[in-house]
């Protein structure tokens, strides 16, 4: 097994945290996990992304060119990367910001509301962990439970966010 | 100029872009300046800008314009600094171009910190300002604010310099004034002119923009008081 | 055709970034944010529609979202 | 050792820690911020020297000044400022000081951007000061190896008494993995010690001089052969990874996050059948090329990296006359592509 | 051509003036003092503009504002002073801007002394700065060559959009010895024109910018695939000089001031029977890479240079394969000795 | 100290050099002082100073020694530097060092020009005065002869800055009490001291020894008065 | 043995470099350049044996050549 | 014909002045020639010396470290050039400044008091040009006459000096 994952959103959707919070899981999970961030030319408001990689046998390059998977918090940055999706990947997109007409294609997409859904959990920042939750559930790559665990590690030293974010997982898979 | 830009939410940046444009149409001098971009922030400023425009080296704007305006003494040649740029790595240029009184004008915006960059401390990060690089707060390990329009006002080289804001209409009005100023005073050939602009960076300083604007009034303008320092006009 | 030019704010929602600014520099209180969130995730700052066209707003905006506009109107 | 998880530029931090860092300096500029932010916490934390310097200028020459009290500094930075230190580091192999520089490496020529390089393999391990130095120059390709190689590089900078550069790139100082850290609790070592060359007050000893200009007809030669007897020296260090190198008839070759798409298009080619291996250069100077012509005799090379061309050449001189080196790279943040390497494998493999 | 009697250092002046130099930046170093100096002069006598900078930083740096404007432009520096402008340099050929750098090697590393080397030679060729660029690099070996490299140096830097490096030495710099230098009256061209490129104000035009940050994915990576093409382009100005080579067994291959060692051991060869041959790159980046691997078919190389071996890296990548290259250097001012030639001559001759 | 030195007759380096030696000796610190030579002219101070020293690469003994003096704070650090090597290329590191209140000892000897190079132009070269890259006298386009501790002193960084000369033995008294008290500035550990000593040159000014000590004399102290400018002890 | 200690103006032919400071602060005239060279080229200073002592000789000498010596006379 | 010639004295004595005057001469000579100077670490204080070489074939290196003639303004600058003169080669010495030993030598040795001729002249400053004019007559490598012609090209611009260096230039030849 190894998959190719994207997360992308704005700056301060918490893409990088989601990121990190998958590796953590997956270093939970004995697999074998690298995570890379980029961030665009803009300051705060710009785009970011991260790229992660789980898998069960050891990663070269953390850097891909072709996803698996794609989690997308806002409209822009699924524009730039559904495209490099896989023929059979799974797209997940925060409904709440936008939604991709159903044109044909030939991944898979998932929505999710995941502002809403975060909001009704305490906090629109937490829309980040929602889409996590979901995808949890969707791609079943790594255990709720193990990333439920992974949480405090991710948000170290931030116990105040854990039960909140522990919430909105919850939330998203869920949903 | 209708463009959407870059910057963060509350950035001052844009409040200066935008006064330097009306200034430079207000002079009519938009086909006649070369502007040197710095590296910051504003990297970007060339985006927004419709004159000639490049970009310098961290730090290095002013001996880039001091050269443009030798060869080229007709043209009106303006750097746009940041503190990091102009008053850290930029600092000896600054101070020669200054004092060899190169007929350049020089737009020094102050967020004290280094934003590009993620926020770490500037020259003109205030005492205990907690940034990337002092998370316990600025101290006297680490050097005192310094203040460019105090330092360089006592080089025979300059002749216009004055600190402003833009935290409020009033001071941005004023910064406007001092910009249209410090330009003429290169279209008069007199000499060097810098105007100071304290700018909010509320990502930098991790505060919303609101706290920002408070900010720059009480904590930047005690450092950095706000006025002419030297007026030879 | 008796035309007549009146003054207008016109704020350009999808530049904005709801920094505030011109909302606490309003003398009229003729600025708030709307609900909806623009295409950048910001909830845009709309003018209520009366004022006294001072033009603070666009002074202190950073973002080239506000002008102060001729608008026709019959 | 434990496992954890860790960002490069941190593992730059905290192996600079095991390895004893006494004194950092540096000045911010992406890629690496978080090394001089992170820096700038754990060593006040620990009580040793921090100072964010004015300049990449200021910073190399207070490495210098930290080295010549025999203490161990450290400065990082990226391409750009890399490019401001030539003088200093120059300085630093004159007056024979060990001191560790570490340059993430971002696109150029210029501003470039911000993205994982390999640009500036030449200004490493050629030489981008003026004079005939060296630079012991390591060449990290995971977030562990960073950290293992942080770690060790001040023992050699002292060992061989030289500025030890490590060259990795941003792909390498951003990305997070799990990498092996000690467990050991940092070396805390407050004394001054004496090494014979160090200034530190010529109490009870005579004064000493530490300096790199020698006017004296043949001082500055007499130099420039013992620090080329020192390179010499320096080759045990040498250092690469290779695996499925045995039966190869083709080799690929890179460094750093060159290496790991290597690894990548190497598990793939041999699933396809081709008879590829893999070799990665830790140590970019001293070169491996006594191992590389050594291969030589049995398969041709393919080396990969994130420029134009610049670590080919030493690939080019180390082989043996009738090997076949070909090159494939892409610069400033083009990331070589895993396809394009198997398209030539196929071909240089047929 | 009138035959004049002139400093190396002089030649530099003479030569850029009658290029056509516009503006000159510089900062004062040994060995090349008399550059600024004589420029400080000449230039203000000619009505051009002449600064004297605060470093060699701020002089790059004036460089780059002046090739902006598209105007001729040139600095002036030694070993420790070049090694400064790297970042300036990068920026340079990451902008494609013209301007023409003179480097009067002294010997190095660090503050090193004041005597000709050629300890340069990687940072010129290879890249002292950060990215994948190169610098068109022109080696004078009388005082005549220099001024007529300096002359002709504008042309190219504006052919090519990018800096052109003449690299002399200490030597050359100082000698004096007749020189052939153009009688044609100076050409004084107070015009801004316009490139199509240059900031001159965008009166008439759309507006311009000049950078070097290319944060577009591919963007940068773009730049560099068209300063490879440009590189590409400048082959065609390779340029060396041979002699004896017809018949020779063995080639002696140098530049700059080693050239004219080589020149004195290759005749006294000749005279005591030996077949050896003389070659002199005169261009060093694009190197005769080509009109070597030729030779090689037939002779074997000895490549003497003043430093550890450095241009010899790039005779052995040109020449072909079962071709025997050996290597005499002296670095940092020590000057390789005839009979020591003459020796190594014997043996690979014998 | 009984040493045969290479500087020129009637050069001032030596006066200086002496009095150091005195000043050292006196205050028992000859086991505890780094001392940082700078490159010019007194680039050979090692060969006369009985104590540890380094060469700095030109114009950074303020950044070597700032580092120094953070590692081992009860050691005497001190910089001995020309005008070209800390008012030129080495400006900034020198602002930054005096404004970090870094406590170093900074011994600035300005003799007006670059001697080492040959007598080019300084930033403390006086107008009108003819210099090899000057030819025909500094002039307004060559920029302002920079005075050092009236800029020094702007800022909150530094404690004690006194400029003196050796063109007489009473100056020549002075300025040892100057060193003496700079050096004491900083065992009192009080912050940054700097002295700025006006020296001969007559090389360089082209000048026979006795004309050179009227130069100083008369046109530079015209130009540099002498001085206490700060005095936070 | 009755010694008695006299102070003295060393120079030292050698290191002087006849920048003739030293004469020209001498309140009582005792110093003048030498007719003969030193093995530099230079005329040095010489004491002509009688002074105030005053020591203003040594401050002002660049080149390390005057000293006030003790001298042992019996 | 090739001579390697080297030039030494104290920085003020005109050494490298003596120099460019041989190559001038040379020049009008129609010889190949070439100069090459170097000062010491001193300031001006220091020794300072110059390789001229004057050839009929062309020159290659203008640095060598054996010289056929080597004429020697100051003592130390004697001690440290004579050992590379080769044997069978001419050493003129300054001997108003000194005069070493008659020991049993490889080389000729010419003494000229030079800088008493120069002071009879009227400047102790042209003991440099002395020792040219005795260094024509004795290797006849240069005609006197081509080098009187030669010193307005070397001293261009310092009219006021010519006649005073014609004339040690003549003193020196006929010592
Ligand atoms: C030589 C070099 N060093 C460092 C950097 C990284 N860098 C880019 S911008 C910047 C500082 C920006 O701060 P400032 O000048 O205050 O501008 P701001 O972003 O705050 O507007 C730095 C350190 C660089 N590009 N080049
Ligand atoms: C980077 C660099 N640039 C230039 C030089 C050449 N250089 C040596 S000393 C000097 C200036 C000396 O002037 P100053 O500092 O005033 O000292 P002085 O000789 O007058 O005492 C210069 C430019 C150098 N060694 N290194
Ligand atoms: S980081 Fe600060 S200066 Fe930069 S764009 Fe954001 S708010 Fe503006
Ligand atoms: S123009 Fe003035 S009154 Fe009207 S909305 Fe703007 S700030 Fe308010
Ligand atoms: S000032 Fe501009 S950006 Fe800020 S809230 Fe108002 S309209 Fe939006
Ligand atoms: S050149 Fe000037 S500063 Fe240098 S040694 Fe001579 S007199 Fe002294
Ligand atoms: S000690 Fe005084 S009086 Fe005696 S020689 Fe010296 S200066 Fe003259
Ligand atoms: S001051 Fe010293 S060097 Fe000068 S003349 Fe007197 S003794 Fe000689
Ligand atoms: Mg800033
Ligand atoms: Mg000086």
């Amino acid at each position: 097994m190894k998959k190719e994952i994207i997360i992308s959103g704005f700056g301060g959707q918490g893409v990088m945290l989601a990121g990190t919070l998958l590796c953590y899981a997956g270093m939970r999970a004995s697999k074998e996990v690298t995570f890379f961030p980029s961030y665009g030319a803009e300051m705060r408001g710009g785009t970011a992304n991260c790229k992660v990689i789980i898998s069960d046998s050891p990663i070269g390059s953390p850097v891909f060119s072709e996803a698996d998977i794609l989690i997308s918090l806002n409209c822009p940055s699924f524009e730039k990367f559904y495209p490099s999706v896989k023929d059979g990947g799974i797209v997940f997109v925060n409904s709440s910001l936008f939604s991709p007409p159903a044109e044909e294609r030939s991944f898979e997409m998932v929505k999710i509301p995941a502002n809403n859904i975060a909001e009704e959990c305490g906090t629109v920042l937490a829309a980040n962990i929602v889409m996590i939750g979901s995808f949890a559930k969707k791609t079943g790559i790594l255990d709720p439970e193990t990333i439920l665990q992974s949480i405090p590690e991710a948000l170290e030293g931030k116990e105040k966010l854990w039960d909140i974010n522990k919430k909105a997982l919850s939330a998203g898979f869920n949903a | 100029m209708k463009i959407r830009h870059h910057y963060c939410t509350g950035c001052g940046h844009g409040i200066i872009h935008r006064l330097l444009c009306e200034v430079i149409d207000e002079l009519e001098i938009r086909e006649k300046i070369i502007a040197i971009a710095p590296v910051g922030c504003a990297v970007f400023g060339y985006f927004y800008w419709n004159f000639d425009t490049a970009e310098a080296a961290h730090g290095r704007p002013p001996a880039v314009a001091a050269a443009i305006k030798r060869i080229l003494p007709d043209r009106i040649v303006m750097t746009y600094q940041g503190d990091g740029d102009l008053a850290a790595i930029g600092g000896n240029e600054m101070l020669h171009a200054a004092n060899r009184g190169d007929n350049i004008t020089v737009v020094f915006v102050n967020n004290a910190c280094y934003g590009m960059t993620g926020g770490q401390m500037a020259p003109t990060t205030v005492m205990n300002q907690i940034t990337t690089t002092t998370p316990y707060g600025r101290n006297i390990e680490d050097g005192y604010p310094i203040k460019v329009c105090e330092l360089l006002k006592e080089l025979e080289g300059t002749v216009y310099i004055e600190r402003t804001s833009v935290d409020s209409p009033a001071n941005i009005i004023k910064s406007k004034k001092a910009l249209k100023k410090a330009l003429n005073c290169q279209i008069e050939g007199k000499g060097f002119s810098l105007v100071e602009i304290l700018s909010m960076c509320p990502v930098g300083w991790r505060l919303n923009p609101q706290q920002s604007l408070e900010w720059v009034n009480k904590s930047m303008k005690k450092q950095f008081p706000l006025g002419v320092f030297k007026d030879r006009l | 055709m008796n035309q007549q030019r009146k003054k207008h704010v016109k704020i350009t929602a999808e530049y904005c970034k709801a920094c505030g600014y011109c909302i606490k520099v309003c003398p009229d209180n003729a600025l708030e944010f709307e609900r909806k969130f623009n295409s950048s995730g910001y909830h845009p700052v709309k003018w209520k529609g009366k004022c006294r066209m001072c033009g603070l707003c666009y002074t202190v905006c950073p973002d080239f979202a506000v002008e102060i506009d001729d608008q026709e109107t019959s | 050792m434990t496992k954890k998880l860790l960002k490069g530029n941190y593992a730059v931090v905290e192996g600079a820690l095991q390895g004893g860092i006494d004194a950092y300096f540096g000045y911010p500029i992406t890629p690496q911020n978080e090394i001089t932010e992170y820096m700038s916490q754990r060593m006040r934390a620990e009580d040793r020297v921090f100072l964010q310097a004015e300049s990449e200028l200021a910073a190399i020459n207070m490495v210098f000044g930290a080295a010549l009290t025999g203490k161990r500094t450290m400065t990082t930075s990226s391409s750009p400022g890399i490019s401001l230190m030539q003088e200093g580091i120059s300085y630093l192999a004159g007056c024979e000081l060990p001191a560790v520089i570490v340059n993430v490496q971002r696109g150029g020529p210029g501003l470039g951007n911000i993205d994982g390089a390999q640009g500036d393999y030449f200004q490493s391990v050629k030489g981008g000061g003026h004079g005939d130095y060296r630079l012991l120059t390591l060449a990290p390709s995971s977030v562990g190896e960073t950290y293992s190689m942080c770690r060790d590089s001040f023992d050699l900078a002292f060992k061989y008494r030289c500025p030890v550069l490590i060259l990795t790139d941003g792909v390498i100082g951003q990305m997070i993995e799990p990498a092996e850290v000690d467990d050991t609790p940092l070396k805390k070592d407050k004394k001054v010690k004496d090494y014979g060359w160090n200034l530190t007050g010529c109490l009870g000893r005579e004064r000493r001089v530490v300096r790199s200009l020698y006017m004296k007809e043949g001082a500055l030669e007499k130099l420039n052969l013992r620090l080329a007897e020192r390179y010499e020296a320096m080759k045990k260090e040498t250092d690469w990874e290779e695996s499925d190198t045995e039966d190869a008839s083709l080799i690929l070759v890179g460094y750093g996050t060159s290496a790991r798409i290597n690894y990548d298009a190497a598990r793939r080619a041999r699933e396809k059948g081709m008879k590829v291996g893999y070799f990665r250069p830790k140590t970019l100077y001293p070169f491996p090329s006594e191992r590389l012509k050594e291969l030589s005799g049995k398969a041709n090379f393919l080396v990969v990296e994130m420029s134009m061309g610049q670590m080919v050449e030493d690939v080019r001189l180390a082989v043996s006359k009738d090997t076949h080196v070909e090159f494939y790279g892409r610069p400033a943040g083009g990331i070589p592509e895993t396809d394009k390497i198997l398209e030539i494998c196929k071909k240089m493999t047929a």
